[in-house]
């Protein structure tokens, strides 16, 4: 095992697919998207050997490269991942095949410039979900974000410019204020070890005192917050979402969000306990308005996409919740709606997509009875729905479960409050569904054609992963265990540290820099 | 010895000097144009008296450069200045605003 | 060598699953090449899996499911036509086998110590997250072997009929999907040996139910009924799964066994915890089981087809929330506060729903209402720690109401799908197999002595009465209820079967007999209607109680407290009185409906205002309408114009205030050079400063 | 001795040239008094034993660069230029500034000339200038040498491209109207 850089590997293999499009003539359409679709396939398979390699009794980083990268500042290039990131990164992989075959049809214009877009976009998000270094964090943190930019404000609906806009400028502006956070506790770091480096296990080993770590808290949670996207900074999602094409809605809402939470867990309460532990109420209370909100809002949406998009604000809330419950369920259910989360509601955008790929709309109003005719397509969208309400059985109730189970140990109440998004998820997801799909068929409904092969293909492999995600839930669970633990570990030893005595003065350690 | 050194000092900074004066009192392009080849001159002045009286080959080299520059920085300026003749039909400065916010 | 009641729920999720995804594809797959290669696929699929349980189990008796999986092969192979008879052998031979092999456990947990009697089959490990840790493991005991039996067979009669009742209909296997899927969830419900996973079968039979009420997708209102269902039904699950996070917090353990022993030894009687856990789980009850205040969804929920009425919505999945009362006895036992709760919200329920039922004009709404009367029945029955009391209600209210429904669709088949009672009368004479059946359904129900019925509710008041928790008042709302029971069931008897004829000539010559495939399950459910009682016979009567004492392992923990004793006389003349008082409602019923049809127009035309309200269903559904559903959509208009307007509004506004500052600021720009130099200049004056 | 009111002639000279320059209305007598300046300051390089730069200032600026401005002052429609207005507001602020900038300078720059230290790269003794430039150009300084004739290419390139005559309709119609211009 030793000498493969399997990780390197498989972050930066979809550009080889980038290379490989360059030769391909501009009108072969096809080929452009059957390479492309090879590349990110053989991305998963190959990201399949970290699943079977991984070592679940090891707290440990795995897979670990260190190179060098900047020296003169410290900088460096480390890759590694653990029980928490395994899965998202796997996610991310196995969306990617799946976005690129729901792109099919629908991207029509500049599809070599889109399928660049999209190997771009994964290297991304692989490097985010694997790099150990804030630095190199940082830089696949916004390499996510051009693609994005671009495939939402290229392919996108009537109001993409502003909707890309909008995204660009709402996450640049929550991750400036990381980068700043990100040099000054790199400063930071130095004047305590005298050693420059974005290590970030070695940031690990710093603990700062509390009157900076509230704002260095601060500076990361509204950066992730946004991402994530939190209760009063969600407004770009929904726009995102309705103007972005189907795969850039499944990759924003399957694995975007997640990196939001991603770096709740890993950087911003990892780095800082003491102020996560502080501001723990507040982050929760913004968690279950969100929760509610979200759903309560989806309720009354007429277009599909922005239901989902509200809905994601009300689940991702339900992950909020659970990481800052700061137990082993809370993480664990908090990491399993993650990836629930990213393949319900990545299956719902594609759902969604097939329907505007065939009648043009998005608007609950112009459909209903549709199952009459699309009865492949009322299958895998109820099971989907249902998985997105939480059934038992299916992916989404796991997650759920634990999250309020863990929550309850904390604060019943938190449970109290949340959980009524069980009864709310099922008015707005139920509700909508019957409006798409039951009820008495229109006239010009009548000749819409069902789901073929491809798109049968696409779903199937989702579909399974549903029923096996809530079936057999303990073998995804059983490689977050050690992780977790160690992590949650970690921070009860690093909390029990007192830092409320050091002061830090920010003028000298900038001066005081190199 | 000194005090001729500050002289000369002194006599690059005000050739420098009345170069900005002359690009802030006057409207004609070339003539700013020059004011600009004035304000080199003076600092090439102080550059080669340091040069002197400090026994360093530095500052003649840097004289050197800027001479270099200064010749391109002629070639493109001179024929900008041209071109905007051609399309405007004056130098005035007055009447060059094209990139007002 | 009880590994095999694994495969108890494993058949008919099997049988869903094939004839779920044959539904969905096989309009896609007629006459084409990828018909042979999705049913090879899926006909490994079925392969691996039953080899799976095979090896996980090593129980010869696994072959038997080969015997549907190759029967299954040949029919897939064999194509489209004959697609009908093949889902059927699925549909009903998977839970035909799973009603055996619940016969077989039965069978054998009879041949065990009383003591004994307490089987847990693990399958697999579910999830473990730090101290918790499930397992996907079936419990056989008693109870669960009660309820599965029940399942298993009263699901068995009903998917037979089915055939009958749904031929011809395009959607034919996605009926049969669904409801081989609603009956693997009610096995898991019924045989989980923790918590959640019981919340698992919950939650999926209430899927079930949604799916199956809105089965005829097409007519809007089936839809609607369907959400109705489920999202009402969401609301006691709420309260379920916070009842399951609390016996987490307070036990660190989910299982059953552990669950209820520690109750029984650590936790305090009439303590706060344990008052709202079991408050809790009656809300789950209250959803699932259609008691007030979250009854509204029951009566709707017959949009349905009929079979999926008497097999979800009478027989087995609304008793869910008396099975799990039941099983939580050891609970509710110490928490009298909630035990009275149940009493009198079940004892409401009956008498509320039962006034309801009076004025309906709907074949089976008449009947859904008496189901949620009945259902009242049972908690007060398990309301006054009388469980197995209303264990036993539950196993016969099953036979006679899954009967009495049967019977209406053989009606409704009759009439050619007229559901209007008014517009039926003198199908005595027409239908004479279908009439004999629905008036042993009716006896039943009313309770006639001699009868299942009789037995079961007897049980029920005299428990009312005698038991520590019972109270006299509760004992005379349970009679009243009694009586109002006779009166509206006899009620709709007379107005479909005797009377004058109400229907056109149309109808009126097209009234046929339903098939034989409808007509045996009728029969074999009036047999258990007439003799299923006997099964119970009250001590007093000199013969021993063989179902309370077979449930007593179960229930032990409600004789923990002394029991008061009452002489058996007292025993015989409240069942005299009860019986009277049936008596009364049907020579009521009588009386009006037969004796002189103008006494209740009469009556409706005196009484106006009451007559509104209780065809109206006092308004009820109305109320909630304004209340619930208005205020909430109203709440979320709110919302969602403040997430628009202010939310939406502070970021574009943001936005807007920096465009236009960035505008005033680019007014600097003159766009004179000079203006420029003196900037340049002004900077370097200031920095030399 | 001679040399020191030498450097002090020229460079009064200078001063008094350089103020003509910017005064001139007519940017031909800037561009002589210009050259005047240009020449003054080659003296004072001799006085500073920068041979070689003084005769690079000659050859170059006073040369070449002067010789492109009046090129360029011909092409251009003199008489138009005259008419600038040599009066408005802001001209008085304007010296002002440009004063103040001047005694700033000179302020600034006295104090800093007392850290004034030995620089490196020393010239010795027995070698003339434009040995010590040759030397240290083509050793130490390699590299920005080589820059330097990049940019120099590339302002060539640059002063080509952009007096390359476009042609298409409208520009030309501007080009008639320069060459007219020229004309009168």
């Amino acid at each position: 095992m030793e000498g493969i850089q399997i990780l390197s590997i498989v972050t930066f293999f979809p550009l080889v697919g980038v290379i490989a499009l360059f030769f391909i003539d501009r009108e072969n359409v096809v080929l452009q998207k059957t390479v492309t679709l090879i590349v990110t396939t053989v991305a998963f398979i190959l990201s399949l050997y970290l699943l079977i390699y991984f070592d679940p009794a090891k707290a440990d980083f795995q897979f670990v490269e260190r190179h060098k990268w900047i020296e003169s500042i410290g900088a460096t290039y480390v890759v590694g991942i653990d029980g928490i990131s395994l899965f998202l990164y796997l996610l991310t992989t196995f969306i990617c095949p799946i976005c690129i075959l729901s792109a099919w049809k629908y991207i029509d214009k500049y599809v070599k410039e889109f399928l660049i877009c999209m190997l771009v976009l994964e290297v991304g998000m692989l490097g985010t979900f694997c790099a150990l270094d804030l630095l190199l964090f940082y830089v696949f943190w916004e390499l996510m974000l051009i693609p994005m930019y671009f495939i939402i404000g290229v392919w996108g609906g009537p109001r993409r410019v502003y909707a890309a806009i909008k995204f660009v400028l709402y996450t640049l502006f929550g991750s400036v204020l990381m980068l700043v956070a990100i040099i000054f506790y790199y400063l930071y770091v130095a004047s305590k070890t005298g050693e420059y480096t974005f290590d970030l296990l070695k940031w690990y080993q710093v603990l700062p005192p509390f009157s900076m770590q509230i704002w260095l808290f601060a500076a990361f949670a509204l950066s992730f917050a946004i991402k994530v996207p939190m209760f009063p900074f969600h407004t770009w999602l929904p726009d995102a979402h309705v103007e972005a094409p189907t795969p850039g809605s499944v990759i924003l809402a399957g694995i975007l969000l997640k990196m939001g939470t991603y770096g709740f867990i890993r950087f911003a309460i990892g780095l800082f306990p003491h102020a996560a532990y502080f501001l723990t109420p507040l982050v929760v209370t913004l968690a279950i308005i969100g929760i509610i909100y979200g759903a309560m809002v989806s309720i009354v949406q007429e277009d599909v996409k922005k239901l989902v998009a509200f809905s994601s604000v009300s689940h991702l809330g339900a992950v909020m919740l659970g990481i800052f419950a700061m137990n082993i369920q809370g993480l664990e259910g908090a990491m399993y709606i993650m990836l629930g989360h990213g393949l319900s509601t990545g299956a719902l955008f594609i759902i969604v997509g097939m329907l505007y790929e065939r009648k043009h709309s998005r608007l609950i109003a112009d459909y209903g009875g549709v199952a009459k005719v699309m009865p492949i397509m009322a299958a895998f969208f109820s099971v989907t729905v249902l998985s997105s309400v939480g059934l038992p059985g299916l992916n989404g109730f796991i997650g759920e479960f634990l999250v309020f189970l863990g929550a309850f140990k904390v604060k019943p109440m938190w449970t109290i409050l949340s959980a009524t998004c069980v009864i709310l998820a099922a008015v707005y997801l139920l509700w909508m569904y019957k409006r798409v799909m039951f009820g008495p068929i229109r006239e010009e409904n009548k000749y819409l054609p069902d789901m073929d092969m491809r798109e049968v293909l696409l779903m199937v492999p989702i579909v399974i992963l549903y029923v096996v995600m809530g079936v057999c839930p303990n073998y995804f669970l059983g490689k977050m265990h050690t992780s977790i633990n160690a992590f949650l570990q970690g921070y009860e030893k690093r909390i029990a540290m007192n830092v409320y005595e050091e002061k830090v003065q920010p003028l000298a350690l900038i001066r005081g820099g190199k | 010895m000194i005090s001729q050194m500050n002289f000369f000092l002194i006599t690059g900074l005000l050739i420098f000097g009345i170069g900005a004066t002359g690009l802030l009192i006057r409207r004609n392009l070339i003539i700013c144009f020059m004011s600009i080849e004035l304000m080199l001159n003076g600092v090439n002045l102080v550059f080669v008296t340091f040069s002197h009286y400090l026994n360093s080959a530095v500052g003649m080299l840097y004289v050197l450069f800027i001479m270099a520059l200064a010749a391109a920085e002629v070639a493109i300026g001179l024929a900008i200045i041209l071109l905007i003749y051609r399309l405007k039909g004056t130098v005035d400065m007055d009447s060059l605003n094209t990139m007002k916010g | 060598m009880f590994d095999f009641i694994v495969l108890i729920p494993l058949f008919p999720l099997f049988g869903a699953f094939l004839n779920g995804i044959y539904g969905v594809f096989r309009n896609k797959w007629a006459n084409k090449p990828s018909h042979t290669i999705g049913v090879a696929a899926i006909g490994l699929a079925f392969g691996l899996v039953l080899l799976l349980v095979y090896k996980m189990l090593s129980v010869p008796i696994v072959l038997l499911a080969l015997v549907p999986a190759l029967g299954a092969f040949l029919n897939f192979i064999f194509g489209y036509k004959w697609s009908d008879k093949l889902v059927s052998i699925i549909g009903v031979g998977s839970v035909g086998i799973s009603f055996v092999l619940s016969a077989l456990a039965l069978w054998k947990l009879i041949h065990l110590d009383p003591e004994a009697r307490f089987i847990e089959v693990v399958f697999y490990k579910w999830m473990v997250s730090g101290n918790l840790s499930l397992d996907v493991a079936f419990l056989l005991d008693p109870l669960s072997a009660v309820m599965i039996l029940v399942v298993t067979g009263v699901g068995f009669l009903i998917h037979a009929y089915s055939m009958g009742y749904m031929h011809n209909d395009p959607s034919y296997p996605r009926f049969f999907s669904y409801l081989n899927l609603f009956v693997f969830f009610m096995l898991i419900l019924v045989m989980s040996n923790n918590f959640p996973l019981m919340f698992v079968g919950w939650e999926g039979v209430g899927l079930c139910s949604y799916l199956l009420i809105g089965f005829w997708f097409e007519d809007d209102y089936n839809a609607y009924a369907g959400n109705k269902a489920f999202i009402v039904n969401r609301i006691g699950d709420f309260g379920f799964i916070l009842a399951i996070f609390l016996i987490f917090v307070t036990f660190g353990t989910l299982n059953y066994k552990d669950v209820f022993e520690t109750a029984s030894r650590a936790l305090p009687y009439n303590g706060f915890t344990v008052t709202a856990i079991t408050l809790l789980l009656f809300l789950g009850a209250t959803g699932k089981s259609a008691q007030i205040p979250l009854y509204v969804w029951l009566p709707d929920a017959m949009a349905g087809p009929t079979p999926v009425s008497a097999l979800i919505h009478a027989a087995t999945m609304v008793t869910a929330g008396v099975y799990m009362v039941a099983r939580c006895n050891a609970l509710y036992t110490l928490a009298p506060v909630s035990l009275a709760v149940v009493a009198t919200i079940g004892a409401l329920t009956a008498i509320f729903a039962a006034s309801m039922g009076f004025a309906q004009k709907d074949i089976k709404r008449i009947l859904a209402y008496s189901t949620i009367s009945q259902l009242g029945y049972m908690f007060l029955g398990v309301g006054v720690a009388a469980f197995s009391a209303g264990i036993f209600h539950l196993v016969t209210h099953a036979f006679f109401k899954a009967l009495l429904f049967l019977s209406a669709g053989s009606v409704i088949h009759a009439m050619g799908g007229e559901q209007d009672v008014m517009k039926m009368g003198g199908l005595k004479g027409h239908i004479k197999k279908t009439f004999i059946v629905s008036l042993v359904g009716t006896l039943a129900i009313a309770g006639a002595p001699g009868f299942s019925g009789f037995f079961s509710k007897d049980e029920i008041l005299w428990q009312a009465y005698s038991s520590p928790y019972g109270s006299k008042f509760l004992w005379a709302i349970g009679v009243i209820t009694a009586g109002m029971t006779a009166f509206y069931m006899f009620r709709w008897l007379f107005l479909i079967f005797f009377g004058e004829e109400r229907m056109d000539h149309e109808t009126k010559h097209h009234i046929h007999e339903s098939p034989n495939s409808m007509l045996i399950p009728l029969y074999v459910l009036a047999f258990l209607s007439i003799f299923g009682g006997y099964m119970g016979v009250p001590e007093s009567l000199g013969v021993k109680n063989y179902f309370h004492h077979f449930l007593e392992p179960v229930t032990q923990y409600a004789y923990k407290v002394e029991w008061p004793h009452y002489s058996h006389a007292l025993e015989y003349t409240l069942m005299i009185v009860s019986v009277a008082v049936a008596f009364a409602g049907f020579a009521l019923a009588y009386i009006c409906y037969i004796k002189d049809p103008s006494i209740p127009v009469k009556f409706g035309e005196k009484y106006r205002t009451l007559y509104k309200w209780v065809y109206n269903k006092y308004f009820v559904d109305e109320f909630y309408g304004i209340l619930f559903v208005k205020g909430l959509l109203k709440t979320c208009f709110g919302m969602r114009a403040f997430d628009e307007k202010a939310i939406d509004g502070a970021v574009n506004g943001t936005g807007k205030s920096l465009y236009w500052s960035s505008i005033l600021t680019g007014k600097l720009q003159t766009g004179y050079i000079y203006h420029y130099v003196w900037g340049i200049v002004l900077g370097l004056l200031i920095l030399l400063f | 001795m001679i040399q020191e009111y030498l450097g002090y002639g020229f460079s009064a000279l200078a001063v008094l040239l350089a103020v003509s320059t910017i005064i001139q209305k007519n940017p031909i007598y800037s561009a002589a008094s210009l050259i005047g300046v240009m020449l003054m300051l080659a003296c004072n390089y001799v006085l500073l034993n920068a041979e070689f730069i003084a005769a690079i200032q000659v050859i170059v600026y006073a040369g070449a660069i002067m010789v492109l401005f009046v090129f360029v002052i011909m092409l251009i429609n003199v008489e138009y230029i005259k008419r600038e207005k040599l009066y408005y507001r802001g001209r008085v602020f304007g010296v002002i500034i440009g004063m103040a900038l001047l005694l700033k300078l000179l302020i600034v720059g006295y104090s800093l000339l007392i850290k004034v230290q030995e620089g490196d790269l020393p010239i010795p003794k027995d070698m003339d200038s434009t040995k010590v430039i040759g030397k240290y150009l083509f050793s130490n300084y390699i590299l920005p040498f080589e820059v330097i004739s990049v940019v120099l290419l590339v302002g060539i390139i640059g002063a080509v491209v952009l007096g390359k005559k476009e042609r298409n309709g409208e520009e030309k119609e501007v080009v008639v109207k320069t060459v007219q211009h020229v004309d009168l």
